[in-house]
């Protein structure tokens, strides 16, 4: 029975995605994450099985971690699909659409519960390929964000898959109860952080992230903000034989970029005008810190095993905040109540950046217990940068327009969506459901004030900001990058670039060339200035 | 007992006499033409049924019949012939279908199916041949029965890229030819032997062998389009689609690929073929083709050039996973024969449907294509993401195999690069298509439309087999270790060669 | 003093090369068909040298056969040639 | 019962008799005479094949005054070519010639090639070789002058004149001969053969003579004219036959009689000459405009494919290695004797209905006569040497013997060779499946098409398969 159901955990939306092809409903999009709830409620840990058959035989299995990120990610695109159901505009409500929102579930279900390598690495690439589908819009811009995101995530595949080679030659078995044992050589681990990193947007590796959920439906960044970018954590968690000696270089390095990652975010974060822009690179902040923590795990063998318990509990709470302001985000616009959405927002908010009594606030002690606050400079700058993200959101938020005409057909959204968003609230507040959340810290609280504060100093200079440098938009250096056509001999005889649909813009969308056009006005100058000085900073406290 | 050694002739018989039959036709019979094909197929399929139970519980089927001193026809069946037939076979029968449906009222249909049965005779003769000899003489068969084909059309466009196909693959033949007369005079009737037949030869001087290794290569190389011997690839594109089909996934181009596993695992023996210092070579030439080929593909605009090239790239990681020692990089290899076969032939199949009901030809005027011809747009794109290597389609097992094996044989560090180099320029020239035919909307109206007729998108016999091919690609994929899966019978293969 | 036999040889030698030298230079059909015919008669020359077998001796019969056999050939080959260069002629004043 | 040795002679003597005393039963007279022929030279192989070769003494007379008439396997299987190719061509020939006085023209001089054919192939003295020449070459003449127009004739007279030249040089050797041995007959011949100088001019003249006739690379050049403006079956017998004789006596005299007088370099430069040839031959077949053109010049080259062989087989050790390769000569041979006629019958088809047979205008021909371009295409395969025919088996062999004998280098000759032949065969191919309509509506020919499509498929598909006999044959059948 619990192999049955843990079997359906991958096979329904599968299924599903199969049948949305011809017949949708509300039915067809929830049913699959319903059965994943409940078995993951209900199968017994380390409930295993194993098909021979399948693929190159293939083993799944349900352990504690897989339970809780199958929990999470299960309810998210449970109240998404509901969402995406009742949404009636164009590039949502589509076959093709539904069939990729169910078959990225399938992937991301299936990396969860993969017990060996081959499936998990299927699973990574169905979800990361199908959520292409989701990304896409009409729009210009929002095509060039699909292809974007599509080489970065092609990339990752490839640098996973070589990964997987060296390791499975390595230990000659796919499964990865064998991995702890052996010694990950330097070129696997680096090709692991490259191809997790890019689904965890570590700095440098982030672009597609922003440009993508800006532009992408907000259903969709929901689910992409939520469950399947938390895979890539997963995928460390899986692939990488923590409290191993011979990974500290490689936890060092983590955290340095980590930190990095926060700090870009931030400063990124304050310089985006729409509000999901502001919640994408707070999500490449969040991701910093999450991989700074793991890097310090890697770096600190002895106390591994704390530290990630700490840090799943502090990523699901992201996954499940994230998501929930991104689904929050979208009813702002589509609702008659917004007011009613804002306060939820920034409940959702508080709840963040780390309120007491609150689930942020709990992962962030069972952090602080964990690191033993060796890394207490950084969870306090992130919580002050949190604060600053998510008055600079509710700020933003204030501002979005309602739902226009061009993007959706400004329907007033169903009740069902509705209903599900504020049960989710109160989940997303407390989650994980750490005991430790009665624990009421005045550093927070604290660190809170300061941010406020800070925040009230920068908004004197947001007036700076309106017109900003194509390097500050959403996908920051991306701009810079793309104007490097490749001038190759290899043309289309309708000579297009040799790339033309991959990564660069479009020939015909002069517009977007021309609005990218580099200006070096002065808060650009001064931006970089204040970036390159914070993260010089950031180096001091690390290696004291 | 008797009776069943003589299955391989059957099997012959089987598509040859339907053939010969077809050419006496006239035009105008067209159920009987129709009925001659899927009798010959169908029971083709039905030896080969038998003949994979024959060779799994390792009965000895062997035919010999002297032609002169020293020059034995010899037809042998062993696991990689099987797995060679099957695929042949089977996607003959899925072809024959699509042609009749595809040449639908078109001139010459007799000559055509005529020569397209001999086609698969020589190929199913190619596959079962039992020494170099044979093996020869059916190379030269399968050119001369493609030759029509490509210049079916008649066109100066097709006439002039038949002439060029028979230039080179008569040149590589003649070198072919040369290389093993010279083996033969030197070491005796070759044999295909199971670990090579001049492994067990110490005494022969290497560096001849070396020559006749080259001159072997090449002559294989041609039909297998290695650069720079893949010219008449993108010319040969002006044949009709069946056609394209069978030459890219079964017939010529597999031929090639299929020698080159021939001679380097049952002529030389792998081992012996490393310790002569030839596997680099074949290792580098495959390199260089893959990546070209993939390169060469991104450029092209028009649609079955641009399939053209990637077959060009797909095909040699048969030979690059022949030219890496050890069982894990021969499954790959092998296991790609078919693999690539299966979504090739899905490919073109699709090409050929746009092309007929739509009249498109050029990948920029697919947009938006996947809503006028949903069913053939998801064949497509299964077997587009299955050349990128995506799981769960096949092409990701092959390339998963090879890769291990140069792990293992110490040969990751310039295998594995040309791997991903190759995957990333699939994609750049596979996603592409798949965005236009999905994601965009449809920009200008179809330069040629077919009003639709029925319920589907096409008729049925053209509709039909892309899908049944794609489906195939993506069923061998998943299942891929279940029983008598052509991953099963490659690791049977590795298993005897070892 | 060189024997007869061998002198009749030498002259049928030489004949043979005239006849031959002719032959090969001459372009129109007349011409050579005649220096063929001095080619042949050479070659019998030599035949018949051969056949001498002394003085007292009765003459080797076998070449004589040969000679007569071949002169038979040549006179129809003649006629023949002459024929069809009669036919040439008419179709040309045709 | 040897007999059957005369009868193969007497029967086509009598029946061209015949022909001119009854004109009106000519055609039926002499297919029946072919087809007894054929029966007779059919029984004849298998007797060689059964007891070994045949002497029969003409008369009773010793050999010596006598006429001898021998035959082994080498000459008979040439006979059983021939007579295939005759008895086809025949029928061909019935249905090609439709006004009935060129029949009347026709039928006798055909009988008499055939019976000079079988004589020469019979016959087992040097004077005897020389009389049929002269008896081959005149009824060719006569053939060649048949189709009555200027280019014919002065093709005629040319081929007339250098047949005479030919075969008066070739008298002179026999001269020669007798003077030096005082016989005639090959066998006695063989085994007095010794290397003085005396033999080795009578031998130059001998092979001048024949090479005239053989049309070797250089003296090729009355060959083309002469073979394409005659009548498509008698170009036919011309090309596969009249030519191949003198080679076969060539042949005969350098491998068997003369083989210990010889020195290799001889049989080099024959084999150089047979180089030139097929390279020269074969890139004129692929200038040629006209089709029968191009078969002419493809007749030169692998008429030269027949002379690579002599310097390989005389290196070789006797033994099964020099069996070998002479068995793959003859199978050329043979081959091409099939596939040449069948080619030239088949361009005679297609010059009948469209009038003419220039390359260049072939279009639609494989739409409105499928069956001709089809038997084209595979005489053409077999020139080409493309499996599974017998000149593939040849190549193979002359490839490893060559190889055996240490000259690698006649293997590029042969490659080229293969190369250019495929050119021009599919320079037809090529225009015949192009569009146009050279031939107006489908034709089926078949009185015409039968036979020639029957000796295509010898040339290309019985012979290849089958020719695991002809080793058998020629190693416990020969006399010398």
């Amino acid at each position: 029975m619990h192999e049955l159901l843990l079997i359906s955990i991958p096979a329904l939306p599968l299924i599903m995605a199969m049948v949305s092809l011809f017949k949708r409903s509300w039915l067809t999009i929830t049913m699959a994450p319903v059965v994943a709830l409940v078995s993951a409620l209900s199968i017994s840990v380390d409930t295993t099985v194993a098909i021979p058959w399948l693929l190159l035989g293939v083993h799944w299995h349900l352990d504690a971690t897989g339970q809780l990120f199958l929990l999470f990610s299960a309810l998210i695109w449970l109240v998404a699909g509901w969402y995406a159901s009742a949404e009636r505009s164009k590039p949502i409500d589509t076959p093709l659409y539904h069939c990729l929102f169910l078959t990225a579930m399938t992937g991301n279900f299936l990396l969860i519960v993969a017990a060996d390598m081959l499936s998990f690495y299927l699973g990574f690439a169905m979800m990361g390929l199908s959520a292409y589908g989701l990304i896409v819009k009409p729009s210009q811009q929002a095509r060039r964000a699909a292809r974007v995101y599509l080489g970065f995530t092609l990339v990752g595949e490839l640098a996973l898959f070589s990964a997987l080679l060296l390791i499975v030659s390595n230990t000659g078995s796919v499964l990865f109860d064998e991995l702890a044992a052996v010694h990950v050589s330097d070129l696997a681990m680096a090709l692991l952080v490259l191809g997790f990193g890019i689904k965890l947007a570590l700095p440098g590796l982030h672009f597609w992230l922003p440009l993508s959920y800006s532009t992408a439906p907000l259903i969709s960044a929901a689910v992409l903000s939520g469950p399947m970018m938390k895979a890539g954590l997963l995928g460390w968690i899986r692939f990488v034989p923590t409290g191993s000696e011979n990974l500290v270089d490689w936890g060092q390095l983590l955290l340095v970029l980590g930190s990095i990652g926060l700090l870009l975010g931030t400063l990124l974060a304050l310089l985006q005008t729409r509000a999901s822009a502001v919640l994408a690179y707070s999500s490449v902040a969040k991701m910093g810190i999450m991989s700074a923590l793991f890097g310090f795990a890697l770096a600190n063998p002895a106390h591994a095993q704390a530290v990630i318990a700490a840090l799943l509990l502090f990523a699901m709470h992201h996954l499940l905040v994230k998501s929930t302001l991104f689904l929050g985000l979208h009813s702002y616009r589509q609702t008659r109540a917004r007011k009613a959405v804002f306060v939820g927002l920034a409940i959702l908010a508080l709840s963040l950046l780390g309120l007491p009594l609150s689930g942020g606030s709990a992962a962030k002690l069972q952090l602080a217990a964990a690191t033993q606050d060796e890394l207490s400079l950084l969870l306090s700058l992130s919580a002050v940068a949190t604060t600053l993200m998510m008055l600079h959101f509710l700020q933003r938020v204030r501002q979005t327009k309602p739902a226009a005409a061009d993007e959706t057909d400004a329907s007033i959204m169903g009740t069902r969506p509705w209903a599900a968003w504020w049960l989710l609230l109160p989940i997303a507040w407390w989650a994980p459901f750490a005991p430790a959340s009665i624990a009421f810290d005045a550093k927070s609280l604290l660190l809170i004030a300061g941010g406020i504060l800070l925040f009230l100093v920068i908004r004197r200079y947001q007036t700076q900001l309106r017109r900003l440098p194509v390097y500050c938009r959403p996908g920051d250096l991306f701009h810079l990058l793309a104007r490097i056509r490749l001038r190759s001999p290899l043309r289309y005889k309708s000579n297009q670039a040799l790339l033309p649909d991959l990564l660069l813009p479009e020939q015909q969308s002069a517009n977007d060339a021309k609005s990218s056009q580099l200006s070096l006005t002065t808060p650009g100058v001064w931006w970089f200035v204040v970036t390159a000085l914070l993260i010089a900073a950031l180096f001091i406290p690390i290696y004291l | 007992m008797e009776l069943f050694s003589l299955l391989p002739l059957f099997i012959l018989l089987s598509s040859l006499l339907p053939g010969l039959a077809i050419f006496m036709l006239k035009e105008e019979s067209h159920g009987l033409r129709t009925g001659l094909n899927l009798f010959g197929a169908i029971a083709k399929l039905l030896l080969v049924g038998l003949l994979i139970w024959g060779v799994f519980h390792e009965k000895l089927l062997e035919l010999r019949w002297s032609l002169g001193p020293g020059l034995e026809l010899v037809l042998h069946a062993d696991a990689l012939s099987v797995l060679f037939v099957t695929l042949s076979t089977v996607l003959w029968l899925v072809t024959t279908i699509y042609a009749i449906g595809y040449l639908e009222n078109t001139p010459h249909r007799s000559r055509f199916f005529g020569f397209f049965s001999l086609c698969v005779t020589a190929t199913v003769g190619l596959a079962l041949a039992g020494n170099l000899f044979t093996f020869v003489i059916f190379y030269e068969l399968l050119t001369l029965a493609t030759y029509p084909l490509v210049a079916h059309k008649g066109s100066p466009m097709a006439v002039r890229g038949a002439r060029i196909y028979l230039a080179y693959t008569l040149a590589g033949g003649v070198l072919l030819l040369i290389g093993a007369v010279w083996l033969q005079t030197i070491a005796g009737p070759i044999d295909f032997v199971q670990g090579g037949i001049l492994s067990g030869m110490q005494e022969l001087d290497p560096w001849q062998l070396r020559w006749i290794f080259l001159l072997l290569i090449i002559g294989l190389g041609v039909k297998a389009a290695l650069v720079p011997l893949h010219g008449w690839l993108p010319q040969a594109m002006v044949a009709p689609a069946p056609v394209s089909a069978l030459l890219h996934a079964v017939a010529v181009v597999k031929a090639g690929a299929f020698g080159i596993v021939r001679v380097v695992y049952d002529v030389y023996g792998v081992e012996f073929a490393g310790s002569l210092g030839l596997l680099a070579f074949l290792g580098a030439a495959a390199s260089i083709t893959i990546v070209y080929g993939s390169v060469k593909a991104l450029s092209q605009d028009n649609l079955k050039r641009r399939l053209a090239y990637s077959t060009v790239s797909q095909v040699s990681y048969i030979a690059l996973g022949t030219a890496i020692v050890g069982p894990l990089a021969t499954i790959g290899g092998v296991v790609h024969l078919v693999h690539q076969g299966v979504m090739k032939i899905t490919l073109f199949f699709a090409a050929g449907n746009y092309a007929e009901t739509l009249g498109v030809h050029r990948v920029s005027e697919m947009d938006g294509i996947g809503r006028r011809m949903p069913g053939t747009t998801l064949a497509f794109t299964i077997a587009a993401l299955g050349m990128i290597g995506i799981p769960p389609v096949a092409g990701f097992v092959s390339k998963w195999y090879i890769g291990l094996g140069a792990m293992e044989a110490g040969a990751g560090w310039w295998v594995i690069p040309v791997l991903l180099t190759s995957s990333l320029l699939n994609a750049a020239y596979f996603l592409p298509i798949v965005y236009r035919a999905w994601f965009k909307p449809m920009t200008q109206a179809w330069p040629e439309e077919q009003p639709i007729q029925g319920r589907w998108e096409m008729p049925a016999a053209l509709l039909w087999p892309p899908l049944v091919t794609a489906s195939l690609a993506l069923l061998i994929g998943v299942f891929a270790a279940a029983p008598y899966s052509p991953l099963e019978w490659a690791t049977l293969i590795a298993s005897r060669e070892y | 003093m060189i024997s007869q036999q061998l002198l009749y040889a030498i002259a049928g030698i030489g004949l043979f090369t005239i006849g031959l030298r002719a032959t090969l230079l001459h372009q129109q059909l007349l011409p050579r068909l005649l220096s063929l015919n001095v080619c042949g008669a050479g070659v019998f020359l030599t035949f018949i040298a051969i056949a001498y077998q002394g003085p007292d001796a009765v003459a080797d019969p076998v070449p004589h056969a040969l000679v007569l056999t071949g002169i038979v050939v040549a006179v129809s080959a003649l006629a023949m040639a002459v024929a069809l260069g009669r036919r040439l002629r008419m179709l040309d004043d045709e | 019962m040897n007999n059957l040795i005369v009868w193969v002679i007497g029967i086509p003597l009598l029946a061209s008799l015949l022909t001119i005393i009854w004109p009106r039963r000519a055609n039926v007279i002499a297919l029946l005479t072919a087809l007894a022929c054929l029966l007779a030279s059919i029984l004849l192989t298998y007797q060689v094949h059964a007891g070994g070769p045949i002497t029969h003494a003409l008369g009773g007379w010793a050999s010596g005054l006598g006429i001898a008439l021998r035959i082994d396997a080498f000459s008979a299987l040439l006979l059983l070519m021939a007579m295939l190719v005759v008895s086809a061509a025949s029928f061909y020939a019935n249905a090609y010639f439709a006004d009935p006085l060129k029949q009347v023209r026709f039928w006798p001089l055909w009988l008499m090639l055939i019976v000079a054919i079988n004589s020469l192939l019979l016959s087992g003295d040097l004077f005897n070789l020389y009389v049929t020449l002269e008896l081959l070459g005149l009824s060719a003449v006569a053939l060649t002058a048949l189709s009555d127009n200027r280019a014919a004739l002065q093709a005629a007279i040319r081929y007339l004149s250098i047949g005479l030249l030919g075969s008066l040089v070739f008298l002179a050797g026999v001269a020669f001969i007798y003077a030096g041995y005082g016989t005639l007959d090959l066998l006695q011949l063989a085994e007095l053969a010794r290397p003085d100088a005396l033999t080795l001019v009578a031998l130059a003249l001998l092979s001048a003579g024949l090479l005239i006739k053989a049309a070797l690379f250089p003296m090729h050049f009355w060959l083309p004219a002469a073979h394409a403006s005659a009548p498509a079956p008698v170009s036919a017998a011309l090309s596969a036959l009249v030519v191949k004789v003198s080679v076969y006596i060539l042949v005969r005299l350098w491998l068997d009689v003369f083989d210990p007088a010889l020195s290799p370099a001889a049989t080099l430069l024959l084999g150089i000459l047979g180089g030139m040839a097929v390279i020269w031959g074969s890139w004129q077949a692929l200038l040629a405009q006209r089709l029968k053109l191009m078969a002419a010049y493809s007749t030169v080259a692998q008429l030269g494919y027949l002379f690579l062989f002599l310097p390989v087989i005389v290196a070789l050790p006797a033994g099964e290695l020099r069996d070998n390769a002479f068995g793959a000569l003859l199978l050329l041979a043979l081959t091409h004797g099939f596939a040449k006629s069948a080619l030239f019958l088949g361009a005679g088809v297609i010059q009948q209905q469209a009038g003419h047979d220039r390359i260049a205008d072939l279009g639609g021909t494989a739409r409105a006569l499928p069956l001709t371009t089809f038997i084209i295409a595979l005489a053409g395969i077999a020139l080409v040497g493309l499996p599974p025919s017998g000149t593939f088996l040849a190549k193979w062999q002359l490839i490893a013997s060559s190889i055996h004998s240490q000259q690698w280098w006649w293997i590029p000759v042969i490659a080229a060779g293969t190369l250019l032949a495929t050119a021009y065969l599919f320079r037809v191919l090529g225009h015949a499946f192009g569009p146009g309509d050279s031939v107006g509506k489908v034709v089926n020919w078949g009185r015409e098409e039968i036979p020639a499509l029957t000796l295509a498929l010898f040339a290309s598909v019985i012979l290849g398969l089958g020719s695991a006999g002809i080793w058998d044959l020629i190693v416990d059948g020969r006399i010398y």
